[in-house]
């Protein structure tokens, strides 16, 4: 396991060697100009090239990967060079909404979702079924940030339940967290809780129809066990797997959902840093979002032979 | 012990695709609706330039904003531009870019899946940049290729077709992979075909009827990522009115004239809805697994 | 041949099904019911075997017994399903949950997917006294370790906590036979329980449900189509055929003296376990059609940090078979008869030895080499459903073949019509795709498939196995036309002793990779030389009896 | 020199809040004057402010950007400041201008102390003055014609000129582009292409850096040690008296967000509110939407005069005379209440207003003449590449209706969507607009950014030297020094008119006229005095 484990990260190695290439060249062949940012409106063509100079853009491309790659492997991301900040202060800052805003958004949507797809495959073609399916498709079919708009016009404007935008640290003040994060979760969930209800309905399908759930009823086990001990545990690798690679689409969810609720994430870090052309700040954040991709991959995986003992590396 | 004929036996994926809308009569009412739904836009699009009432880039500042009237059905955006009619122009260009996210990703994907399930070295290396692609988080990628093009519609198509070729890829190789261990592909090599031959002859028709599914999948979800693009400022220009564009446009009116969200946002969902209900409907009908299961 | 002969008369009356009635879900009573008005009743300690070629509806009469129809799909139109004095049907959901397992248990096909793969094996037996009763920890441990000892699983300590693939197919069944008897129902349900396994496992199996019905006086509902079985164990047999209920005698009534013609021909066509008549004329003369020298196989590579354990999955391999003769090999799952059979056809790459087709050397021709010669050697597949493209009509499928090797379409579609008569199919045949084709019928066309090309040598990997047994002889008897029309050697691959003493002239037996006996059918079978060609013939079920001639084995040697 | 009051007449005349301003002004006034604010110590008082943007870049000297100038003014002091009459007014410093106009002694006040605790030496100001001098093209000029900027002790240092540049005062007065802030003399030692790291100023604020997140938020927190002056604070000048304990500025990138979160009280100030947006505030007894920067914006067009078509100038007056303000402004802003279609190239409301020349583009355009004019022009058909940005409102309007007139009078306009940082790297780009450069960009400045021809930074005529465009204009050139000769406001103003005429003669950029930018703020905010650069001194907030 730990061997399996080991050679995977070894594994991680080429993807991120890969994405590393890839997001540099796709960003130096970018038009736009840093420099031009940071000298602002009246700035001329000569300013502009000393600033450029002094951010080591007028280097030839190779030279700047090597000092970049350089720099990387000693765990160095750079220094923004619009705000002048280590950037891996910036994300430091910004990391955390986002990370406690996805944890809630998937403990919401599992907890929510997974009932929903084992009632959905158990009353298989019946109303409750057809309910959850439709309400799975709709969630994939209205875009996120319309369903953000909706939830604040009903919710915090209509009702005056809940605030409209902003981020509370759960460490300053939980309670002030919690309701400040509800409703982005909630916008964020929806199309979560869509893909896990589906995947959670298609996959306790496939194993409602086998053989040992029919061995289950014949040794007159009630359908609650049936559903949750039996069929649940053998449909949760692909729920898994989806609740996992869901994490890429929350991300991308984020960064839209970050602009509606004003949410201080890196969602919006990044964005904006591509609207900016903050070369270290685009670099440094699809590397670590790539990061955290594979190793939550290598976590599903290893949840796989937790869940299943045929699996075994 | 094999020779039943059970009714589902015989309801094989044969022709599937061919016999897909008969079956579909027997699944009631909301696929066909669906159909229906996703039939009328597409004429409506099509004959958009027949009877829009006025071109959907004239602009006019002394009617910026306006409510519905006998001039324009629904209003006016806030360059007085005609609502209605960029809706409906809106959805040819969103249509557009649905299809053709969905045709380039499934053509290169298949193609590159293809490739990658035969040659054994090239699979390796193919593999591992699908698993970079896929682990770059899509909209950022789309963001930067946009950025990179120029926010123009092939750019937008681009940026929208490369996050989805890994999950086409890998599609199109599991397919491969497990198809080649089926006997007939075994008696296909005992026969004498070439490996192409076997690829595209007796390999690559399984992949059809996943990627249809597939392709239903990517065609909605491109016209909702082209939404979250204008949404971010990362869109197609609004010369070429889209329905995410003309959200992204509207979004700043959201409280005071909601009609310039709620008129694209219907429609994109509408489609979107159809789209998705079809794309499932075609899965139920062609995942052998899911059909066993009907019994 | 020793029958049951217990007189069950004055046995209480266990399962008694009236005039049961069963229809496709949501069909109006124009179509023919999946079950046409069944009526029997087995009593307590009786074994009554319920045999029919597939789609005759002995499933279906099992799982509407159990309860377990698949919902929204089949269900009982009409009947009654007594066990003792409650009507099933008229139970409610958790009233019949309370039944199963307390007092009527079910043992499926395939041991391999009816347990639960992520549980315990001891954790699911528990399930059992869980859902129907309430005991201490100790106490259920102690009574599930019981009846796992009574199932004769060794190291039960072991096993308890064992998952279910950690298990041999024999050990799972035993699991599913202990989980099925731990509360001594009065009726168990075994539907085909032995069919997915090897005939030395077969037999231990079957034993143990006999003794443990024995024990506790089950009345036993055995489902089957093979008669060996149904010679071996049952008191009772009643035969179905499409739905209907079409005999019923005691086993020696029937076997003996069957009065229905269905009954009849079903017993025909059990293939005998006598070897056929070696044939007289020479072979023709020349070298052999095929000829294999030191075939060797195995499995795993070494890793990039360790070596690993390699699998030697065929050792030593060395035939030859002559132009129109066959050569089978016979072994349970596991032996290695399929890898030969595959290395033989370069589907897999043979890691040592030689292998000459029509006089080439192909084990070691590179792919693109190897095509021109793959014309000299073909084979049928086991699976008729899956070897045949589903996307393609029969014709596409016939002359794929002959295309490559530079035929014209034109002839080689004209070829295939002939081809299709050849194998006893209507020339439209052509036309038509796979799925408008019965099993047998696809069997033919793979068999026509690969005649198309003129081999000099046919591999058979099985190929009757997936088919009933009428279905089966037919078969057999084309291959055995075929070969003597076109002279092709044929190499067959079979786990079924019965087929292969029908159709072999020579047989190889394989156990774990290696050859462990070779010789004359005849030889082989009647007289067999290692201890494990001996154990697998005395497991055979059935063998002293003559089916296809009503009568003992012994009755013809005797004669 | 304009009656300061007609045009503050006019003003009032295009704004609806125009009383609360005036309220507010004098209420300000006395407040401050009567020092009466104390903060309570039982509660903090925190005004969290929605600035029009976020803060990334701290340097001033770097970047002419709006948002961080803001920020200066926060946590950095000016020797000399503006007030509401234009006029330059001491703030850190006096000062006394020789008999021959050529050497300038400046004074520091006393009390001035930087957040470390150093006093403010004129050694700080001099190294803060010689480091804007580098990067402000006004600053540039001076230098041009310094002999010395010497320390001559602590308090008092002397600028020296070689010869006399009349507009001296007013250009480090200046709330635009690039007021010269004074830094301690170790963080005004950094190159001018480098960005400083340090947050120490001597302002009214000081920097919480421990909060500081680039783009999401900034926090200040009153200085304790600050001493203001006596005056009433006007614009940049008078006392900056602080009334509040914190101020926190955040980022919020959706205006709707931002409107609600006011409304909802969880913010207490919005710089810019979207006129279109203005209808939902109407409702709201706790919320005040106001004009309180009484210039605003000139939103302009320019062109790129290295290439076709735009480097003849006749394709140029075409293109001038087929736009009309009215169009633009009425698109982008739509309430007629926010803007005034205005031809001055200096802007309205101001010293050196004269719309001559504009006569097509405040008339609602003349598209026949400008039909006419292009086919006399010689214009091939070459396509203008107009780059329009998408992300940002406030120029996405100008390219959509320009695009639409051009075509009408017969150009071939390709528009070209990207986002505002690409618009940014490109039109810095002097390549062939086929080949990565362009032809026609639009963009808006604060009218105290272009209220003189020597700080207008379009109208410079230096060639590869000027601003994006690269006009090369002589006349332009020799006006401009006429300027800065010009000893007497009346002079100056005739240099100014003449300046007018040429700059619409030769369309060296087309002014496509003036919006009001209006502000919301909670009522519990008083006393926020009027002004182009949005401060936080004087104001309180009530509970």
């Amino acid at each position: 396991m730990l061997g399996y484990i080991l050679k995977r990260l070894l594994a991680v190695v080429p993807v991120i060697v890969f994405v590393a290439i890839f997001v540099f060249l796709l960003l130096r062949l970018t038009p736009g100009d840093p420099a031009a940012i940071i000298a602002g409106d009246a700035a001329t063509p000569a300013q502009l090239e000393k600033i450029r100079a002094s951010l080591g853009l007028s280097e030839p491309i190779l030279v700047q990967f090597a000092t970049w790659i350089g720099h990387l492997v000693r765990g160095d991301l750079g220094i923004s060079l619009i705000s002048n900040i280590p950037v891996t202060e910036l994300i430091g800052q910004r990391i955390w909404p986002t990370i406690n805003i996805a944890l809630l958004t998937i403990c919401l949507s599992v907890l929510i979702a997974v009932p929903m797809g084992v009632i959905a495959a158990w009353k298989h073609r019946t109303w409750a079924d057809y309910a959850v399916m439709t309400f799975s498709v709709l969630g994939f079919s209205v875009p996120v940030f319309v369903i953000g708009y909706i939830f604040i016009q009903v919710f915090s404007i209509q009702l005056r339940w809940l605030p409209v935008q902003g981020y509370t640290a759960p460490g300053d003040d939980f309670g002030k967290f919690l309701s400040r994060a509800i409703l982005p979760c909630l916008t964020l969930a929806t199309i979560y809780v869509a893909l896990i209800a589906r995947m959670t309905r298609a996959s306790m399908l496939e194993v409602l129809g086998e053989d040992f759930i029919r061995t289950a009823r014949a040794k007159g086990v009630g359908e609650t066990l049936v559903l949750f001990r039996h069929a649940l545990r053998n449909a949760a690798v692909p729920i898994l797997t989806i609740i996992g690679t869901g994490f890429a689409l929350l991300i991308s969810g984020v960064v839209v959902t970050e602009s509606v609720f004003n949410i201080p994430g890196i969602g919006r870090l990044t964005v904006d840093a591509i609207l900016a052309r903050d070369y270290p700040v685009i670099q440094a954040m699809i590397l670590l979002t790539s990061a955290i991709y594979v190793f939550i991959n290598l976590m599903i995986d290893v949840a796989y032979s937790l869940i299943d003992p045929r699996i075994r590396y | 012990m094999s020779d039943a004929m059970t009714p589902a036996s015989r309801l094989q994926p044969v022709l599937g695709l061919l016999s897909l809308p008969g079956q579909m009569r027997r699944l009631g009412g909301g696929p066909m609706i669906a159909a229906l739904v996703l039939v009328l836009i597409v004429i409506a699009a099509i004959f958009a330039p027949l009877y829009i009432p006025h071109d959907p880039l004239t602009i006019n500042a002394t009617q910026r904003l306006k409510g519905p009237s006998e001039m324009f059905p629904l209003g006016t955006d806030a360059f007085g531009r005609d609502l209605f009619s960029r809706v409906v122009m809106g959805a040819r260009v969103s249509l557009f870019i649905g299809v053709g996210a969905a045709v380039v990703s499934v053509a290169l994907g298949l193609a590159i899946g293809l490739v990658s399930g035969f040659f054994r070295l090239a699979d390796a290396i193919i593999m591992r940049f699908m698993d970079a692609l896929m682990a770059i988080p899509s909209i950022l990628l789309a963001i930067a290729l946009v950025a990179l093009n120029g926010p123009s519609l092939w750019s937008v198509i681009a940026a929208i077709t490369l996050p989805e070729i890994p999950r086409v890829v890998r599609l199109v190789r599991s397919v491969v992979l497990s198809v080649r261990e089926e006997p007939y592909v075994e008696a296909a090599i005992s026969l004498g075909s070439s490996m192409p031959k076997i690829l595209w002859q007796h390999l690559m028709p399984n992949t059809l009827a996943p990627l249809t599914v597939q392709g239903t999948y990517i065609c909605a979800s491109a016209i909702l990522t082209e939404a979250i693009l204008s949404f971010l400022g990362a869109g197609v220009s609004t010369e070429i009115p889209t329905w995410g564009n003309i959200m992204a446009e509207g979004r700043v009116y959201f409280q005071i004239k909601p009609s310039l969200i709620f008129w694209p946002g219907l429609m994109l969902s509408l489609c979107i809805l159809s789209i998705n209900l079809l794309g499932d409907t075609a899965r139920d009908l062609l995942d052998p697994r899911l059909r066993k299961r009907e019994g | 041949m020793l029958f049951k002969t217990k007189s069950f008369d004055d046995a209480p009356v266990v399962l008694s099904i009236e005039d049961l009635t069963v229809r496709l879900s949501g069909v109006n009573d124009t179509v023919r019911p999946v079950l046409d008005r069944i009526s029997f009743q087995i009593r307590a300690g009786e074994t009554v075997c319920l045999v029919g070629e597939s789609g005759s509806g002995k499933s279906v009469t099992s799982l509407a017994t159990m309860g377990l129809l698949p919902k929204g799909a089949l269900e009982v139109s009409n009947g009654r399903i007594m066990l003792g004095e409650t009507n099933l049907l008229s139970l409610s959901a958790g009233q019949m949950r309370d039944m199963r397992a307390r007092n009527l248990s079910m043992v499926f096909q395939e041991p391999m997917t009816a347990l639960n793969p992520v549980m315990r094996v001891g954790a699911q037996i528990e399930e059992v006294l869980d859902t129907h009763m309430r005991l201490s920890k100790k106490e259920k441990k102690a009574r599930v370790l019981d009846i796992m000892e009574q199932v004769h699983l060794p190291d039960v300590e072991r096993i308890y906590r064992s998952f279910p693939h950690q298990l041999s197919g024999g050990q799972r069944q035993r699991i599913m036979i202990a989980m099925a008897l731990i509360l001594e129902p009065k009726l168990l349900i075994a539907d085909e329980p032995t069919t997915a396994l090897d005939v030395t496992t077969q037999r231990q199996i079957l034993s143990l449900i006999a003794e443990l019905q024995e024990k506790h006086g089950t009345a036993v509902l055995f489902i089957t189509h093979d008669m060996g079985v149904v010679a071996e164990i049952a008191d009772t047999v009643q035969v179905m055929k499409h739905g209907e209920l079409v005999e019923r005698a005691p086993v020696e009534t029937l076997l003996r003296n069957p009065q229905e013609d269905y009954t009849k021909s079903l017993l025909r066509a059990v293939p005998s376990l006598t070897p056929r008549p070696e044939r007289v004329s020479k072979p023709p003369k020349g070298g052999p059609a095929l000829s294999v020298e030191d075939l060797n196989k195995t499995y795993g590579s070494s890793g990039w940090f360790v070596n690993r354990s390699t699998t030697l999955a065929a050792r030593d391999v060395s035939f030859d078979i002559p132009a129109g003769r066959t050569l089978g090999i016979v072994g349970e799952s596991g032996s290695g008869k399929s890898t030969v059979a595959r290395c033989i056809m370069r589907l897999i790459d043979p890691t040592e030895g030689s292998v000459r087709v029509a006089g080439t050397e192909i084990a070691r021709l590179s792919r693109a080499d190897l095509r021109p010669h793959r014309k000299h050697i073909q084979i049928v597949f086991q699976d008729p459903f899956r070897s045949l493209n589903p996307r393609w009509t029969v014709g596409r499928s016939l002359v794929e073949g002959p295309l490559n090797l530079g035929q014209d379409k034109a002839s080689a579609m004209a070829r295939a019509r002939e081809l299709m008569a050849l194998v006893g199919l209507p020339e439209d045949a052509v036309d038509r795709y796979p799925h408008q084709f019965s099993g047998g019928q696809r069997q033919r066309i793979a068999i026509a498939r690969a005649i198309a090309m003129e081999p000099d040598v046919l591999v058979a990997d099985e190929a009757v196995s997936a088919l009933d047994v009428s279905v089966q002889a037919q078969v057999l008897d084309l291959l055995d036309e075929l070969q003597q029309k076109l002279g092709i050697a044929i190499l067959f691959i079979t786990h079924d002793l019965r087929v292969a003493a029908q159709i072999c002239d020579e047989v190889i037996v394989m156990q774990k990779g290696r050859v462990v006996e070779h010789g004359k059918a005849g030889a082989v079978l009647a007289d067999p030389q290692h201890p494990y060609t001996r154990s697998l013939i005395e497991a055979a079920p059935g063998r002293a009896w003559d089916f296809a001639n009503f009568r003992e084995l012994g009755a013809l040697a005797a004669q | 020199m304009l009656s300061f009051k007609d045009s503050l007449r006019e003003k009032a005349a295009w704004l609806r809040g125009g009383r609360t301003l005036q309220a507010g002004l004098i209420a300000g006034a006395l407040l401050s004057g009567t020092g009466l604010a104390t903060p309570s110590f039982a509660e903090e008082k925190v005004v969290t402010a929605v600035m029009h943007s976020g803060l990334r870049v701290i340097d001033p000297v770097i970047t002419t950007a709006h948002i961080v100038r803001n920020h200066a003014y926060m946590i950095y002091d000016v020797l000399v400041a503006v007030d509401e009459t234009f006029k330059p007014q001491p703030q850190m410093a006096s000062w006394e201008i020789s008999e021959d106009k050529k050497t300038y002694t400046f004074t520091l006040r006393d009390g001035l102390k930087f957040h470390d605790g150093a006093p403010v030496t004129s050694a700080d100001a001099v190294a803060s003055l010689k480091r804007w001098g580098v990067k402000d093209s006004g600053g540039q000029l001076i230098f041009d014609v310094t002999e010395s900027l010497e320390p001559k002790d602590d308090k008092v240092f002397v600028w020296t000129l070689k010869e006399p540049y009349a507009p001296l005062i007013d250009t480090i007065a200046k709330m635009s582009a690039l007021p010269p802030f004074i830094m301690p003399a170790a963080v005004a030692a950094t190159p001018a292409t480098e960005s400083i790291t340090s947050f120490i100023g001597s302002g009214p604020f000081k920097f919480v850096e421990a909060e500081y997140q680039p783009g999401v938020s900034v926090t200040y927190v009153k200085n304790e040690d600050y001493v203001p002056r006596s005056e009433p604070a006007s614009w940049m000048a008078g006392g900056k008296v602080v009334n509040v304990d914190k101020v926190k500025w955040v980022t919020m990138p959706d205006s709707q967000t931002t409107i609600n979160a006011l409304l909802s009280g969880e913010v207490d100030y919005m710089e810019q509110v979207p006129v279109d947006l203005l209808p939902i505030l109407e409702g709201s007894d706790d919320v005040v939407a106001e004009v309180r920067d009484p210039l605003g914006y000139q939103t302009i067009g320019r062109m790129n005069f290295l290439y076709p078509p735009f480097d003849n100038v006749k394709v140029r007056k075409a293109a001038l005379m087929a736009l009309s303000q009215e169009d633009v402004l009425g698109t982008l802003i739509g309430n007629p209440d926010y803007y005034k279609v205005c031809g001055a190239v200096f802007g309205c409301g101001t010293p050196l207003e004269d719309e001559a020349g504009a006569e097509t583009l405040i008339n609602g355009g003349d598209l026949e003449g400008a039909k006419k004019a292009l086919a006399e022009s010689g214009y091939d058909g070459t396509p203008v590449v107009l780059m329009q940005p998408t992300d940002v409102p406030t120029i996405s309007a100008q390219p959509i209706v320009a695009a639409q007139a051009l075509r009408e009078a017969g150009f071939n306009v390709d528009m070209q969507a990207m986002d505002w940082q690409t618009l940014v790297g490109r039109r810095a780009s002097q390549a062939k607009p086929a080949e990565g450069g362009w032809n026609l960009f639009f963009t808006n400045w604060g009218v105290p950014e272009i209220n003189t021809p020597l700080i207008n930074p379009m109208l410079n005529g230096r060639g590869n030297d000027a601003w994006f465009g690269w006009p090369t204009d002589e006349k332009l050139e020799a006006l401009r020094k006429d300027f800065i000769a010009a000893e007497t406001a009346d002079d100056q103003a005739t240099v100014a008119k003449q300046i007018q005429a040429h700059a619409l003669d030769v369309v060296n950029y087309i002014p496509l006229g003036q919006y009001l930018s209006p502000q919301a703020r909670t009522t519990k905010l008083v006393d926020m005095i009027g002004s182009p650069v949005p401060v936080f001194w004087n104001l309180k907030k009530e509970d």
